[in-house]
């Protein structure tokens, strides 16, 4: 059911783990929903993000979408890093099931929570960054046919 | 293919080479039509009662009281929707518990919407449904209890003979979805007081997309599925001849086979359990301790989620589930396990292994090993686990 | 057994070999539950998914069009129930017509008893439908048209495209029991403008209790098997998965040899058609001369009995039905030959003989002969026949 | 689905055909059940039938309960004859399949009309023979409950 590029973020997650003292860090999801993000970054004086580890909890998808964001992040300006959309991420996996495209805006927002807490944390405005949602429901179409 | 350690028999089983040879006959050779005058449809009759008697015997009801179906989830249906239909004007209140599969609560929902009321009963932690509550729960008005015999994903067995009283007392029908139970317990449909049972041949090493629903002979409920005669004139279409002689054959060799399989099962069953509760922490073993089917083993790792772990685990060739398999392509986690009282994210990460006579200790062993890995990998990802070990 | 001459192949056909090769590997190999999420069970999803694209390419549908059912009975319900029940609320009215078979005429007569209309479209005496009745009867509240492709009696193939247009035009949906029509004839369901189309594996050499229903992107029809997600949500049910790869391999092959087959099939068709009427008197042929299926002759020899006809024939081997298999049982005589404007003592003398390309002009001279001899034999016992010698 | 004694009878049926003026003939069913029974019958100044033929327009069933029953009534009195029920023509064919009961019923009748035709020919009054219905309706009850 999954492309070959999501398997392979799935066995083998980049950047795993956690960083200890992160410039920043977001978590989203809920054990609801059956997935949480977390997302830690090291981000330096010039904005630019040189280090980016995340922890997840959830499905495969949700561990390839975490790892792949990581990756389309990293040596990225914090600008850059907030244009990284759900479809990039599901682009760079080569595709995701229907009902798992929800794991890439996850993976979105938890781009977005990490930059957050950033901005927070260094009094900062971003532009284009909105207060994350701390919960995703995103109960597809298809799955409300069902029955 | 790599040789694979199949632990998800409660989906689907094999079906054995046996069954498939008796099929064969019936499909190039004995084609009639059974409802054809001439006589060489006879021969796809007589193999169709025979396998009805086969059936029947084996759950010691009448063979005239069992009706083919396209499988488990058509006989529920059946149970369902054409009680509601004959007995109608008698009271429009059913009474299922929380822990049914499916095509019981998919069907009770479709007939609240043609206007029944649906009492869905309480379980324990265990999930044994409670007794009392379903005894309080009669109204005048009820026309039907559905209660399943044994759980699909947590194996636990129902107090049916118990219901079945209950359900005699107050003048209710009883039906029982026993698609998980038949081929591994003991039934007898007088004995336990059962006037309608679904059963469906996959889940015994017959083939899939057959079934039967047990219908109590003065049972007044129609047909599901209308047109020719078949059936008694209950449920239409041509008859399934091939399958019914399989399913016939897997019946067989299950009665026959059940004490030794069983034991069999029961003894890998619990190694396993023993193996897994003792080795990797923060981990539970849902359902009965006990009151289990004899295959059955459901755990919940905490901190990790379900699919995850199946993957990896595929990925060392085993099969396995988490939760029922028609539901594994959804986001919501088993009904059954927050029905037993399970936090939502401990019912995520729940893992259903469910065995058959054919596994080995040595695939326990391995399965046990690869677990335990896979456990262990996914809490190091885990932010859940993280978060644990830190306010500890 | 002896050499059978089988003449009865829209009662069912046989299995072709081919096809049972094609199952055989989901029986006891690759037999994972589709839905599972291991790899093992993808070979079950992908021989799914592989069948319902044949099938689709097959009557020019998209392959998330069709979805499998236990038979083409079930189909007919599903069709028919579910669009009563997703467009209730437009209207309570449906159209249908006298000849249909009983999968349709029966769950009209339930959903009757459910509060519906229905129109029951007369046909003339060749069986074609009344197509200015079938559009004056057209009401603001009609949901649905259900018409046959073509019967399963009398061969009668129907005016689909300008069925199809008239519905278009008045914005209702039209479905179309295509169960006898389907791997004989041309369908093409946009051209035709079909909304929703049945069909069954077994008669076109598939096996026995496998259809499908083609439903048109759009149609918002709910499942009518409530359970599990399979069959995107509209069919629950653990998948039959050998008989869904077996439908597709008869379809590939009957799509293949359509044209040669169906064309050896006139030929056989017509010669035995213009010896019975010159050598028989007092018989007629049922159904439209040439717009019938052509594997179908449906004869009336008048004074006498079909199913006695049917007796003798079958103690020489022949095999062959007078009305439908599945209403052989029954006293009443064909509800179609009424419909066509026979009285009842020739309704109750018909005989059907429906082939195959396997058949021959052999077979089809040694079919004559014995026809001619046994009608004779019957009408020298038939007080009626005796009446009409006395008075000409 | 048929017993041997039922097909034996059908395939060799016993005492087909006609009388040359009988003594009398009652004829009973009709086409739209899609069973019709004649029966002629010789009967003698003794009342003694000693000739006793059939035509039966029908299916297996009903062309052998007609045989059956002109060998039971054969060489019987009127009063005996009366006495031949539906029960014993399925007895002496070893059974009938539940929907085809109804065709010794009318075997029942047949005798019974043909007694009728004799008594009225004659002028005569048989003890216990009521007039038969020259329709018999007898849908079985597993008929109705099919559909
Ligand atoms: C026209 C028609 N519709 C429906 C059916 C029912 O199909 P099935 O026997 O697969 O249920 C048949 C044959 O039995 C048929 O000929
Ligand atoms: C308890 C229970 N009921 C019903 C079903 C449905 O049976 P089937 O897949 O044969 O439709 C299943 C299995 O899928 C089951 O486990």
């Amino acid at each position: 059911m999954y492309t070959k590029k999501v398997m392979d973020h799935f066995l083998n997650p980049r950047n795993m783990g956690e960083i200890e003292n992160p410039s920043c860090v977001g978590t989203v999801g809920n054990a609801k929903c059956g997935d949480i993000m977390r997302m830690y970054m090291d981000i330096d004086e010039n904005g630019i993000i040189h280090d980016v580890k995340f922890k997840t909890f959830g499905c495969g998808a949700a561990v390839a979408t975490s790892s792949i964001a990581t990756e389309l992040v990293k040596g990225k300006t914090v600008e850059e890093a907030l244009k990284v959309t759900n479809k990039a991420v599901v682009d760079a996996l080569d595709g995701l099931p229907p009902l798992k495209v929800h794991c890439s805006l996850l993976a979105e927002e938890a781009i977005h929570a990490a930059l957050w807490d950033y901005a927070e944390k260094n009094g900062i405005k971003i532009e284009g960054l909105k207060k994350p949602k701390s919960d995703i429901h995103d109960e597809e179409e298809i799955n409300k046919v069902s029955y | 293919m790599e040789k694979k350690i199949y632990l998800d028999n409660a989906a689907t089983t094999k079906t054995k080479p046996e069954v498939v040879e008796a099929m064969l006959p019936y499909f190039s050779e004995l084609y009639g039509n059974p409802s054809s005058v001439y006589e060489f449809a006879a021969h796809s009759k007589k193999a169709i009662d025979e396998a009805r008697t086969i059936i029947a015997d084996a759950i010691g009801s009448e063979s005239t009281e069992i009706y083919f179906t396209g499988g488990g989830t058509e006989a529920d249906n059946w149970a369902l929707i054409a009680t509601a239909e004959a007995y109608g004007q008698k009271g429009k209140h059913i009474i299922t518990s929380k822990i049914e599969h499916h095509a019981i609560l998919h069907t009770c929902e479709y007939l609240q919407k043609r206007g029944f009321e649906v009492t869905y009963i309480d379980v324990d932690e265990s999930g044994i449904i409670k007794l009392d509550q379903l005894e309080k729960a009669i109204r005048p008005t009820t026309i039907l209890i559905s209660i399943m015999f044994a759980n699909n994903e947590i194996g636990t067995i129902q107090p049916i003979r118990e219901i079945g009283e209950i359900a005699r007392k107050h003048n209710v029908l009883f039906h029982t979805d026993a698609v998980q139970a038949f081929g591994q317990l003991d039934i007898n449909v007088d004995e336990l007081g059962i006037d309608m049972l679904s059963a469906s041949a996959h889940k015994l090493n017959g083939p899939k997309g057959i079934g039967f629903l047990y219908i109590r002979k003065g049972i007044r409920i129609r047909s599901f599925i209308h047109g020719g005669a078949q059936e008694r004139g209950r449920r239409a279409g041509t008859e399934n001849v091939p399958y019914a002689v399989g399913f016939g054959k897997a019946v067989e060799i299950a009665m026959k086979t059940m004490k030794e399989r069983t034991k069999k099962e029961i003894e890998l069953r619990d190694y396993l359990i023993k193996r897994i509760l003792s080795e990797i922490p923060y981990t539970r073993l849902n359902g009965h301790r006990t009151r289990r089917l004899p295959n059955n083993a459901n755990f919940s790792f905490q901190f990790i989620e379900g699919e995850s772990l199946l993957i990896m685990l595929d990925m060392n060739n085993i099969c396995a589930s988490s939760g029922s398999a028609c539901t594994s392509g959804s986001l919501d986690p088993s009904h059954v396990l927050l029905a037993i009282g399970l936090p939502h994210e401990i019912a995520h990460g729940s893992l259903r292994l469910t065995l058959s006579d054919e596994n080995t200790f040595e695939e326990m062993d391995y399965t046990v090993e690869k677990i335990k890995e896979t456990v262990d990998k996914l809490r190091k990802m885990s932010p859940l686990y993280e978060d644990f070990v830190r306010t500890r």
